[in-house]
């Protein structure tokens, strides 16, 4: 982890509200699928908290990275507003990644399951991506409310995904967990990588739980210092440590530990 | 140029340190850059047993702050012994323990137990948090129980006692001369304003415990004023801290009286900030042909 | 859906007002909107004579907030009652008087001499101004001082009696319970908090008299987490303000249990912001199927 | 006065630091030399307070008005970033203008000099024009540090200029003080306007006092409300009153009414 400044690359406006951020990667620590960034989006006072946001992708050779973001509030309305030059305060790369626990866990198995919901998009991207480079049959499954909100021009075409919309506006009409029951025989033999909406990401686990797959899943908490220092951002998890730092700890967490209410 | 500031009978190599809460026990910040170049560190509130803190969300912004209801989750002083004392042997700068408790009982256990350890610096006594049900700020707002904990101390330890002042009195002179009266090498001021923010759509606080503890720039001016007041009203050094995100803010405490400041929520904003204080402080000093922190003191606010 | 929001004898059409001091006497928002969308105007401070109010600069600003020390500049009762009363009659909206003094006797003057006017609708008693030398925030801290003071206004009028509570106490219910026992039919909070900027240049306070009063956003969770406590002590209704930007900052002090509010700082930064935090709180109230203000205090926040 | 929106027609760089902000004037009240307007810089927080600026033109005709900046803190910093067509949040005109002066108690004067320094430059061209325009003979005396401060393109070839800078890099070597007395044979026949830093305008008064000429200078104070309301933006004046607002009684008094510390 480090703090280091860098130019923006290109800003795109990739579905409604998503925009998907280049910048180059200055510092020597490798950033793996699930670790996250914070970014300072303004000199002045207010936002004054640094925003995180999860790696969508990175390139060892060119040190190029990129997030997807969604802007929601005052801090990504800046970040959608930047131009390409302007410098990023970035620190980086924070928290444990999916690859941590698909490699120490999970090195045998070849089918997994990416499972990505709203703007969890981002990190399971690079996920697939990851597990498709290492000869691994990544399946992503892209949850969107409406087909306007999916990231089309981002998507990899070598990787299988399969598309869940809500209204059914595009691909398989219902959420990712109505989908994954649709083919739980497939899945149960596969690990699962979920990074979304808490519903969706307890949906998961639930299913996993049915069909016996391991489970992961990236959490999201308020976070201040982004570190580990404060203690501002704990998640409740089982077992005898009542929080955890989704921050230092996390983000990633297996389901299991979590405790889901 | 002379940085050193003498707290009781301890000198740290200068005026800037981190605040309590905000800092962990310093091995996260350590990985960011080298910590022998602070002042001090101010550890995260040590109480006996280990404590899980309040439920989430622990944090909220607001206006330029944010507010903080973290609930003094710590390890307890039995883990603090054994998983955070050898990372603090190895520090350089000075390491002040900040110590709460629920009872009076509390604050000495953890004084009785850490007292021999050659790497604590001294003990900020934190009397002033509004994130517990019981202790906490309680103590920190009746000048008769503040002198009567602070002597007690007193007698449990030679290292400099640090009394830690919450701004939510009617006047926090009377506090910091209780805290004085009662043997305190220094007070510290301030911890953070009394606050809450609604969630209108779910018509709940957005931190579950309600009133919740403020924090960063939006309460500078508070710290300041209160640095001010408080400063005239002892004669024991002050340490400033409220908000501070520049060494210009660094500055307005030390010239309104205090003879240290804390970095706290600036941290989260921009982690190097204790360092770029400390040389803006430098560079203020060259300019301003000042030789020794004492010498902010010097002018009619 | 009804907006009105009963304050002792008088209904104001709705809980929107413009706060103490930063709207003068009406005359000159009046200018950019129709005063008469207003529940309530409060109006700058009055004294019994004249007051030229504290040398300049009476602003500064500070992290989304501002400081500021009028010291109660005002034209006396006199010039009131031949300048100013002839606007104020021609208002819809209620009119409160904001009343100062130095001493008992000029709060009861001021009283007594403006009784008989038709187009006063109510007093706010400012026991919390931090910016004069004597009287201001002292009678406001302590609590008997609080009730005597409320007890004597209590007879010499009808009108709504709503005392103005400062946030620089230790305990605010404390002092809202004694305004309450000496017959208010409502408190109001907060006040500015003490606050100070230095400039670091100069080695000055900015303002020359020194601590000033801190208003705006920064303020905003004080002033919530103040009416929230209050609410909860006393059975008046609260008039909540501090730091209102937008309709829903209005709606975090209704949520915490205030009946109506006030618009202060808020004005400088978008002059029609009242309109705006009307029309706002009627959509949240269609929205969320509320059909009177009290609607707002049936959640446990 | 009314608060209005405006889009931002044209912004330019015209001198370090110093920029000219063109856009429309969308209430009918016109406004005068001398007169103001506040803008707000965000809609976030921080900077809080609206930002008041002296007018520096506007064209009855076609409805344009300007104001000249300089870029010396957080606010004006964002001002000095906005794009052709962002929207101005504007209040305004405000208080009182060198032309109420000009009419009621100068009409039949011929000879104006016309003294502006710094920041003060805007709203003393804008009187220089209108003078110009009614017959009158203004005389434009600007004041800068240096050469490279001097707003060149803003400057009317029509009317007479004289430039001094305090280090000589153009024009008259000085400040404007040492012009007028180098000049106060003809200059002791004229009115004189000011507008600029506060030692310039203390030194234009004594000077006028010195050779009778009546003076009308533009004050500047940090302002809230910026309407009068507030009672944040006083100045000491002499006579019965000894605090009157400078957003509302102001910014232009005669210089004799002002107590000069
Ligand atoms: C580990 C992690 C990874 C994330 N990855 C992504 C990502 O890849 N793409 C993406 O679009 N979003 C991501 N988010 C969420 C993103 O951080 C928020 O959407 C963003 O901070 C909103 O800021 P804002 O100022 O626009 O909105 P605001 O209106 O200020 O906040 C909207 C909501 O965002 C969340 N939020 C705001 N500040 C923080 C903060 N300091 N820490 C955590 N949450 C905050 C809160 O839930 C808040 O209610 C991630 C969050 C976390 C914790
Ligand atoms: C009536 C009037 C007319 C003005 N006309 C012009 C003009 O035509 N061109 C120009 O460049 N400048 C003008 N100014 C000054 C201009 O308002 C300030 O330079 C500007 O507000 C600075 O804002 P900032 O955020 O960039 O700087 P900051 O760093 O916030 O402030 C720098 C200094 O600007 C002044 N200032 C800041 N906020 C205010 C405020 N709300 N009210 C008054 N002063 C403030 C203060 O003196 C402050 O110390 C005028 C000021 C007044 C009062
Ligand atoms: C997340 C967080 C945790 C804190 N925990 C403690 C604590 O354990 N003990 C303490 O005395 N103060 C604690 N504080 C208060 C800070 O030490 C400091 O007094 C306050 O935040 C004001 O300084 P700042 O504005 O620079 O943050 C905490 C503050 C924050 C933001
Ligand atoms: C410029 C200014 C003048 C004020 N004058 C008074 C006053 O005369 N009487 C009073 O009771 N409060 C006065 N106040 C306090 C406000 O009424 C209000 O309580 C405080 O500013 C908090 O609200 P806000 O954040 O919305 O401004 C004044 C505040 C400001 C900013
Ligand atoms: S954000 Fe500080 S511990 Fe996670
Ligand atoms: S700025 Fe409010 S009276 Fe002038």
């Amino acid at each position: 982890m480090e703090q280091f400044y860098s130019k923006v690359i290109s800003l795109k406006n990739i579905a409604d509200d998503y925009y998907l951020l280049d910048f180059r990667w200055n510092t020597d620590s490798i950033p793996r699928p699930g670790q996250f960034l914070t970014i300072r989006t303004t000199e002045l006072t207010s936002p004054l908290l640094r925003r995180p946001f999860a790696l969508s992708a990175y390139n060892g050779e060119t040190h190029m990275a990129s997030i997807i973001f969604q802007k929601v509030g005052n801090g990504t309305a800046i970040l959608a507003q930047l131009q390409e030059g302007d410098i990023l305060d970035i620190l980086g790369p924070l928290g444990n990644s999916f690859s941590d626990y698909r490699i120490s866990e999970n090195g045998n198995i070849t089918n997994h399951v990416v499972v990505a919901g709203g703007i969890g998009t981002g990190p399971m991207l690079y996920l697939a991506d990851e597990l498709k480079k290492t000869g691994k049959k990544p399946l992503l499954i892209i949850g969107s409310r409406t087909k306007s909100l999916v990231p089309f021009t981002v998507l990899n075409k070598e990787i299988e995904t399969i598309i869940c919309t809500d209204d059914g506006s595009f691909g398989f009409k219902g959420n990712v967990v109505d989908y994954l029951k649709s083919r739980s025989e497939l899945i149960k033999k596969s690990v699962i990588y979920c990074c979304g909406p808490e519903p969706m990401l307890k949906g998961c686990h639930f299913f996993s739980v049915d069909v016996g797959s391991k489970c992961y899943v990236s959490l999201e908490q308020m976070m201040a210092c982004g570190i580990g220092a404060c203690m501002g951002c704990t998640c409740e998890t089982e077992g005898k440590k009542k929080y955890t730092r989704v921050c230092k700890d996390g983000p990633v967490f297996e389901s299991s530990e979590v405790k889901w209410t | 140029m002379d940085l050193k500031v003498k707290i009781g009978n301890v000198d740290m190599p200068n005026p800037v340190g981190t605040a309590s809460g905000t800092f962990g026990f310093g091995e996260e910040y350590g990985e960011l850059f080298d910590l022998s170049k602070l002042g001090a560190i101010y550890t995260k509130a040590l109480t006996p047993t280990p404590r899980e803190g309040n439920s989430v969300p622990r944090l909220a912004e607001t206006p330029s702050g944010i507010l903080n209801s973290i609930g003094l989750a710590n390890p307890g002083v039995e883990k603090f012994l054994s998983d955070k004392v050898p990372f603090l042997k190895g520090l350089q700068c000075s390491v002040i323990l900040n110590v709460s408790g629920s009872t009076e009982q509390e604050y000495i256990e953890v004084i009785e137990k850490t007292d021999h350890l050659d790497c604590i610096n001294g003990y900020e006594i934190n009397i002033s948090c509004p994130n517990v049900k019981h202790g906490g700020l309680a103590f920190g707002t009746d000048p008769k129980q503040v002198e009567n904990l602070t002597k007690k101390l007193r007698r449990l330890s030679q290292k400099p006692l640090i009394v830690k002042l919450t701004p939510n009195v009617t006047d926090i002179s009377v506090i910091a001369k209780a805290a004085e009266s009662g043997g305190a090498d220094s007070v510290s001021c301030i911890n953070t304003v009394r606050g809450m923010l609604i969630d209108t759509k779910k018509k709940k606080s957005v931190i579950p415990a309600g009133i919740a503890g403020l924090s960063g720039p939006a309460i500078r001016p508070i710290g300041v004023a209160a640095v001010y007041t408080v400063s005239r009203a002892v004669s024991v050094p002050v340490i400033g801290l409220g908000g501070i995100m520049c060494a210009d803010d660094a500055i307005q405490y030390l010239l309104a009286g205090a003879s240290a400041i804390q970095v706290g929520t600036g941290l989260f904003v921009d982690p190097l900030l204790p360092l770029k204080v400390l040389d803006g402080i430098k560079e203020y000093m060259e300019e301003n042909k000042m030789n020794k922190i004492s010498d902010f003191h010097s002018f009619i606010i």
